[in-house]
């Protein structure tokens, strides 16, 4: 079933087409995984799925509701949640604190309550602790709770980046080059931590640029060029596909990986 | 490491800054308030140098207050800003002064004599001449220079009488001196039948007066009258009158009765009119208070020559009471009845001095007296 | 480090030179068409020795020869810092806090008046830290709100006669409005855009009051603005209250001291909760906060409006103080210190922001005695302290949150 | 493979502020070689190739170019002797077009025609950037910029070109390519080419020695080949 | 008809002064990033330097025989003189704070700009200072509408820098070292430009121009003053922020338009609010277009 969907999706900045007519959808329980050269739109379209783009065109549907024109702080709070590619932390406020920071739209304590510091209010911020001490768990950074994330090494940086993320407790994660900057055994971590989440039942949306990490954990693949969707199928289909092999794989990779 | 050290120091140095500033010698003091910095501080810097002159013609005339050794001036900066004139008003009275001279600033007067009257020290002002100065009822605070409400009358009735004017363009620059003063023209002008075409406004701070000149040109008045604080937005628009041909006499007010008014406006400040408290540069109180002067600060502005009047009012009244006690200085103060450097000072009631407005005019870079509410037209 | 300090002298030995001539146009020029460098070299030579005392004072202690008094000075302090920090919180903030309420009668006129323009501006401060330091709003024109504070009080009691205790909260009501209208048109603009609008809204503000004369009575101020009433029970004649008319100076410090108490309570507990997380996710990223489920929109205004009623409430003292509100005090230099304040003191730290405002308004207050020269050695401490501090006074720490739960 | 190496590190430390990121770091570099560093995420090959042009402060220990020493010369005076870095991220400018990216790679050459042919030798390798010319950089897709940089450092005519990550962040059609340019510069350019490359094994099949570097130390150095059948390193870095 | 002519020209005559200090200003902005706030007192400290001069010239009497040669040696004397103060400023108060927040450099700035006001203010004393009024008086008329020379010549002289810097930035290598610099400052090094001589050539740029306005506000109101930098230090601001600040064309822009606005302002609605109507065009530009008329859109939103 179809839990994120996108429909026609034109996208064009001035009179250039970032995306066009492009159509997918993100099943329940699956990962799928979202290839393309640079350029080809793969961010516009995480763009477009969180409410930063309004499409030109066509429509964005999340669990059979539409979503375009929200806000992205209300896609977010539907449960859609994402990585950014060059990591975008809060770069001066604590691991804990930029977790925590993830869970505010699951609280709703106001002003009045901070200043009185009144015993709901009390609760409400260590429930918000709780939960993003438990995202941090998952994603195994939980040592650096009390660090600046700026001080953070760069794979943990990555890592507090999907636990933030995975907080305020997500229906759809997107995540946009996970992968980028971490060495093969790094990436291999990585991959079973996609799996996990995926375990969670929550369905991931995967942009990578490393095949081994793509080919190893989804399920689906679409793969994109100059904003047109090129082809999709399960991983093995994406490999052998021609159009994929020029656009994108070349022909030594496919043969290497 | 080092910077922790020096910061350590340089708190050490202010607080010995602090300790040497707050120890002081046995003498008679009095403090001033005037803006030393800030866009006012050519007219408060005068005051301080009246006030330093007064000081030493009296010292040297009269050999100083029985009982002390000598007079000690504390200059005040205030800025004119009002949080600035309390605080200095507070660190006055904190200096135990015996009266105050100042401030510049009607806005810098206003609440800082509120101050200085719980803690009833008596403060003569030389420039504020705002009514609401001296109207609050206040019983230690006394005006040496002239009000709005005397000048205005006296400027509409000599643009009346002696310029024959039938049209008028008022123009001020929205402080509490130049505006009141404004309103007053125009009220009187009114009344004296005279037509006030505008009366327009510009702000403190403008150099760039066109906008508001080609009104005037357009409007073709009788009288541009300028009502500005200070003397250099006046030469500006002086200037700027002068060359988009304006035909209109210039009359404006004391704030500029500055020679360097003349330096600045040059040509165009020739046969502009001004009124101002009727001086006399050739009494002996004048000559006296001009000798230690000019050799030492150049030639004599407005407000130097007033504070000079209230200082030498305040040290006389001092004298005379052979005490510091504010009662008593205040009873003297009321009886004084001298010749100053300005005009013959005597307090009324409510502590105005009252002024005599003449109008001069500049003729050849001078300020020449040119007509006199009673007689007319000066010879 | 000898080559260090022959850079530090070359570099030292440069700058001399290049006051020397910058000075020499300035004094040595004069319009008969002389030449002269006698009050040129004079001066130089009085700065020369100056600088050059401090300078040397700084490479001994740079060396360490300076040791034998420094040490034990740096030593104490940080022993005291240790000690400090070793006390449970509450000791030093009831040691702190009983000074400041004995600090009048321990002082005299002008200590106290400097006291309570340091405890208004620190609510100034610290409503420009929620702004600026929290939500990473650079804002010009924070003077505005106090100016409204200070305007709505006076309004209201001299037209209409009504008390402080009514118009305090309308001040900060009043400016609270203004800050959401200021707020509303910047919530698109970022960086120094932001800070220009502010800047303009500033000045408006300004404008306004020196102009509309039928409300603001224009650059002459309001007059006769009354203080604080209180009600103070009376027994005489059986049970009764009394207005009691607060014009000591050191009762004003008491209302301010409260005031300034309940504001670092009232920011410190905004700071750490989520609203103040939610402002220091704007201020570090914006659009990656909107993206984690911040209402950006919602929460850059509620910080404007946030600011702004501290500021308004501060404003409402300020009149009652004064008894006399006008233009002059609500300039665009006036905001720029504020915002000095609140940079000089860390950015990010309610202590630091505290010691800023001290600074900046206790050090013109020490210079003066310097009269003319005031202003020029205030703005050389600046850079003085800028390059030697440049994070601030004090910078801010995370709270550890793991830590009280092990 | 000449004696005399032409870039040397000898017990470089180096580091922001207080954090040390490098460690006694010594490296030799002979004329013609492709030399690989690589190593974890932290451990130091950006500080390295950053320490080496001067923009990390060198703390300990001394850089020599040719045999001489280039710890107190200015970052901007070494691309003029033939040290040229490409840093990680591409860091083009983005606002300037593509030609003007170039020409400041010759910033400090005065002679015009010769610049002139450089530009089209760029665009004869990189054909696509010759087609963009007018183009502002930052509208570049990921590998045209990347093929600015290379472009604009082949422009300051360097005898050492530094390669930070030239890989990050493209799709592996690109990567390919780029290696292949990489390899193409390094034999008809005569240019020395130090590579830092978290992708090892793209990086030592490219390289013809390479160096190990782990937590601000070098723990290993070899020749690419032997490194790249080294069951540690296959471990450790090839994710096996 | 004949005062909205002569508006117009006292408009575009104010907006030239305003231009020209806001090309100083967005050029230091557009380079490190500094909102100078010394910027404007380095037009005053010109000015001031521009009437030592000619009054010295005047004082020798070579005024008169070689009128042309004073007044080109004055300015170009005040421009050398404020770019050397600049360049100076730059590398004891802003080079050391380059790599902290930026505020640390904003509130830096601040002193200096203190600093410096009040050191002229005590260098060349409280009062305005005279400018020789006898050069460039008077101007051209037709009938009631009257063009000074002063008005020409600042017209004519802020059109001519805007095309020379233009050519400067966007034609010259230096300019592209500039504009590289401004960009990204270790890349800059890494392709061999010095980014501290840009900086310096920038400051030293910039600080010429708000000289050469400075004598030319001298000229024009025949007087300078030692506060005479901080509002049009503000409105320059205004000015540069308004056309996009970075952008040279958009300070030019900008200060006209902010000239305008306030002439036209305070010549047909009324004279007290005139900087109300200036800082309310301001704020509507930047909420519809928030990085100024001609400012790059910088996209930060694009992740």
């Amino acid at each position: 079933m179809a839990h994120l969907e996108l429909k026609n999706i034109t996208v064009r900045f001035g009179g250039l087409y970032a995306l066009s007519e492009l159509s997918f959808a993100i099943h329940t329980g699956e990962i799928l995984g979202l290839i393309g050269p640079n350029g080809a739109g793969k961010t516009t379209i995480f763009n477009v799925l969180t409410g930063v783009y309004k499409p030109t065109e066509g429509d964005v549907t999340f669990e059979g509701e539409s979503i375009l024109g929200k806000k992205p702080h209300e896609i977010f709070s539907r449960g859609v949640a994402r990585t950014f590619q060059n990591i975008r932390l809060f770069s001066k406020m604590t691991a804990l604190e930029n977790t925590m920071v993830a869970m505010h739209c699951r609280s709703n304590k106001g002003v009045m309550g901070a200043l009185l510091r009144t015993n709901s209010q009390k609760a409400e911020e260590a429930f918000i602790k709780e939960k993003a001490l438990e995202a941090l768990k998952f994603m195994g950074v939980i040592q650096f709770a009390d660090t600046v994330a700026s001080n953070l090494p760069y794979g943990s940086q990555r890592r507090l980046e999907i636990a933030r993320a995975l907080a305020s407790e997500p229906k759809v994660l997107l995540l946009d080059e996970p992968a980028a900057g971490m060495n093969p055994s790094e990436s291999s971590e990585l991959m079973k931590d996609i799996a996990r989440i995926s375990e969670r039942g929550i369905d991931v949306l995967l942009v990578e640029h490393d095949m081994k990490v793509v080919m190893g954990v989804c399920n689906r693949i679409v793969c994109v060029e100059h904003g047109i969707k090129i082809a999709e199928g399960s991983p093995q289909e994406i490999q052998n596909n021609p159009k994929v092999i020029e656009a994108y794989l070349g022909q030594p990779a496919a043969k290497h990986d | 490491m080092s910077k922790k050290n020096f910061s350590i120091m340089a708190m050490a140095l202010l607080t010995t800054l602090f300790i040497i500033s707050a120890a002081s010698a046995e003498s008679l003091k009095i403090g001033s308030m005037s803006p030393l910095t800030g866009p006012y501080a050519s007219d408060g810097t005068d005051i301080k140098n009246g006030v330093l002159t007064a000081i030493e013609v009296f010292q040297k005339q009269e050999g100083g207050i029985p009982g002390y050794d000598k007079i000690e001036l504390f200059p005040q900066d205030d800025v004119c800003d009002p949080r600035n004139a309390v605080a200095a008003a507070n660190k006055l009275i904190n200096l135990k002064v015996v009266g105050v001279i100042g401030a510049y600033c009607s806005s810098c007067t206003i609440p800082a004599s509120e101050t200085l009257d719980e803690a009833k020290i008596v403060m003569i002002t030389p420039a504020s001449t705002n009514e609401q100065v001296t109207d609050r009822g206040l019983p230690y605070m006394f005006r040496m220079c002239g009000r709005d409400d005397d000048q205005a009358p006296a400027a509409a009735k000599f643009m009346k009488e002696s310029l024959n004017a039938k049209t008028i363009f008022i123009i001020d620059d929205k402080t509490t001196y130049s505006q009141g003063l404004a309103d007053g023209v125009s009220k009187n002008c009114k009344a004296l039948g005279m037509n006030v075409v505008t009366h327009d406004h510009v702000n403190q701070g403008d150099k760039d007066f066109s906008a508001v000149l080609t009104k005037v040109k357009a409007a073709n008045p009788d009288i541009l009258y300028m009502s500005l604080q200070g003397y250099s937005p006046a030469a500006l628009m002086s200037i700027q009158a002068k060359r988009m041909g304006i035909a209109s006499q210039i009359v404006t007010q004391d704030a500029v009765f500055q020679p360097k008014f003349m330096e600045v406006a040059k040509e165009a400040s020739e046969g502009v009119y001004l009124t101002y408290g009727f001086t006399d540069p050739t009494t002996p109180e004048y000559k006296a208070f001009e000798q230690i002067y000019v050799p030492k600060y150049g030639k004599i502005a407005a407000y130097a020559t007033y504070a000079y009047d209230s200082t030498i009012a305040l040290l006389k009244a001092i004298k005379a009471a052979g005490s510091t006690d504010p009662d008593k200085i205040k009873a003297e103060l009321m009886k004084l009845d001298f010749n100053g450097a300005s005009k013959h000072v005597k307090f009324k009631e409510n502590g105005d001095s009252g002024s005599s407005y003449i109008a001069f005019k500049v003729v050849k870079g001078e300020f020449v007296p040119y007509w006199e509410p009673t007689k007319g037209l000066i010879k | 480090m000898i080559q260090e300090f022959k850079k530090i002298w070359k570099q030292y030995a440069i700058t001399m030179l290049w006051l020397l001539g910058l000075l020499w146009p300035l004094l040595g020029i004069h319009p008969d068409g002389t030449i002269s460098f006698k009050q040129t070299i004079t001066v130089w030579l009085y700065i020369l020795s100056g600088t050059f005392i401090c300078f040397i004072i700084y490479i001994i202690n740079s060396s360490g020869n300076l040791k034998f008094f420094t040490e034990p000075v740096v030593n104490t302090s940080e022993k005291l810092n240790n000690m400090v920090q070793n006390m449970p919180s509450w000791i030093w903030k009831s040691v702190l806090l009983i000074g400041a309420v004995l600090y009048p009668l321990l002082t005299g006129r002008y200590p106290t008046d400097v006291a309570i323009n340091v405890l208004l501006y620190i609510c100034l401060g610290l409503g420009l830290y929620v702004v600026a330091g929290l939500a990473g709003m650079l804002d010009l024109g924070h003077i505005a709100f106090y100016g409204v504070g200070a305007y709505t009080y006076a309004i209201l009691n001299v037209r209409y006669g009504i008390g402080f205790w009514v118009c305090f909260p309308l001040a900060g009501l009043s400016a609270c409005i203004a800050g959401c209208i200021v707020g509303y048109p910047t919530l698109r603009m970022r960086g120094d855009y932001l800070a220009i609008v502010t800047l303009g809204f500033g000045e408006i503000v300004r404008i306004i009051l020196n102009n509309w004369m039928s409300l603001t009575n224009g650059p002459n101020g309001i007059l006769g603005v009354k203080t604080i009433g209180i009600l103070r029970p009376v027994m005489e004649n059986g049970f009764s209250f009394e207005i009691f008319w607060v014009k000591k100076l050191e009762y004003f410090y008491y209302f301010a001291l409260v005031l300034a108490i309940l504001t670092i309570i009232a920011v410190t507990r905004i700071n750490f909760s989520r609203i103040g997380r939610a402002l220091e996710a704007i201020r570090e990223d914006e659009t990656a906060a909107e993206l984690m489920g911040v209402n950006t929109f919602y929460y850059k205004l509620l910080a404007y409006a946030m600011g702004a009623v501290f500021a308004g409430f501060a404003g409402a003292l300020f009149a009652a103080r004064m008894k006399f509100v006008s233009p002059e005090s609500f300039t665009f230099l006036e905001s720029v210190m504020v915002l000095s304040m609140v940079v000089l003191g860390g950015m990010s730290s309610i202590p630091g922001i505290i010691l800023g405002v001290i600074a900046l308004i206790v050090l013109p207050e020490v210079f003066r005695e310097l009269e003319s020269y005031r202003m020029l050695v205030f703005g050389l401490t600046m850079i003085i302290m800028m390059l030697f501090r440049p994070s601030g006074l004090i910078a801010a720490k995370r709270k550890k949150m793991m830590e009280k739960k092990s | 493979m000449s004696a005399q190496p032409i870039l040397e590190l000898k017990n470089v430390h180096s580091g922001y502020g207080s954090i040390k990121a490098l460690r006694d770091v010594s490296l030799k570099i002979y004329p013609g070689e492709v030399v690989a560093i690589i190593g974890a995420n932290g451990a130091g090959k950006s500080t390295t190739l950053m320490t080496i042009c001067g923009i990390v402060p060198l703390e300990k220990g001394d850089i020599f170019y040719n045999g001489v020493s280039v710890k107190n010369i200015a970052p901007e005076k070494l691309p003029p002797l033939g040290l040229c870095q490409v840093p990680e991220g591409r860091r083009i400018f983005p606002r300037l077009t593509v030609e003007e990216n170039l020409i400041l790679g010759a910033f400090y050459r005065n002679d015009k025609p010769e610049i002139q042919r450089d530009i089209e030798h760029v665009y004869s390798l990189f054909p696509v950037l010759g087609e963009r010319n007018r183009q502002k950089g930052g509208t570049l897709s990921g590998g045209e910029q990347q093929m600015l940089a290379i472009g604009r450092a082949l422009m300051t005519k360097p005898k050492v070109l530094l390669l930070d990550e030239p890989s990050l962040g493209l799709a592996p059609i690109i990567i390919h390519q780029i290696f292949d340019i990489i390899a193409d510069i390094n034999k008809n350019q005569e240019t020395t080419i130090l590579l830092v490359e978290q992708n090892a094994n793209l990086a030592l099949q490219a390289a013809t020695r390479g160096y190990v570097l782990e937590t601000g130390q070098i723990t290993l150095e070899d020749k690419a080949s032997s490194l790249l059948h080294n069951p540690e390193i296959r471990k450790a870095y090839l994710g096996e | 008809m004949d005062s909205f002519i002569q508006q117009l020209i006292n408009g575009i005559t104010l907006g030239g002064i305003y231009a020209l200090i806001a090309l100083g200003y967005t050029m230091v902005y557009g380079v490190i990033q500094l909102i100078n706030f010394a910027h404007g007192e380095f037009f005053a400290a010109g000015g001031y330097v521009g009437v030592i001069f000619l009054s010295f010239f005047t004082g020798l009497g070579y005024m008169e025989t070689h009128p042309i040669f004073c007044l080109t040696a004055s300015f170009a004397l005040a421009m050398m003189y404020c770019a050397y103060l600049a360049i100076g400023v730059e590398k004891i108060a802003y080079k050391p704070l380059r790599k902290e927040a930026r505020l640390a450099a904003l509130l830096s700035a601040l002193g200096v700009s203190i600093f410096l006001s009040n050191g002229l203010m005590l260098t060349q004393g409280v009062y305005d200072k005279a400018y020789p009024s006898e050069l460039f008086q008077g101007g051209f008329s037709f009938g009631i509408i009257t063009i000074g020379y002063l008005q020409v010549l600042i017209v004519c002289l802020t059109g001519a820098l805007l095309v020379a810097l233009n050519l400067l930035v966007f034609k010259t290598k230096i300019g592209m070292a500039m504009r590289a610099t401004a960009q990204d400052k270790t890349m800059s090094a890494l392709v061999a430009i010095g980014s501290n001589k840009i900086i310096s050539l920038t400051f030293g740029i910039g600080a010429g121009l708000a000289a050469a306005a400075g004598i030319m506000v001298g000229l024009y109101y025949g007087s300078v003053r030692y506060d005479m930098g901080f509002l049009p230090g503000i409105k320059a601001f205004s000015a540069a922020v308004l056309g996009g600040i970075g952008n040279i064309t958009g300070a030019m822009l900008g200060g006209l338009i902010i000239g305008m606005v306030e002439i036209f302002g305070a010549g047909y609605i009324s004279g007290e609010y005139k900087d109300v109507f200036a800082f309310i065009i301001l704020i509507g530009v930047l909420y519809f277009k928030p990085t100024g008329i001609m400012g790059e859109n910088i996209d930060d939103t694009r992740v």
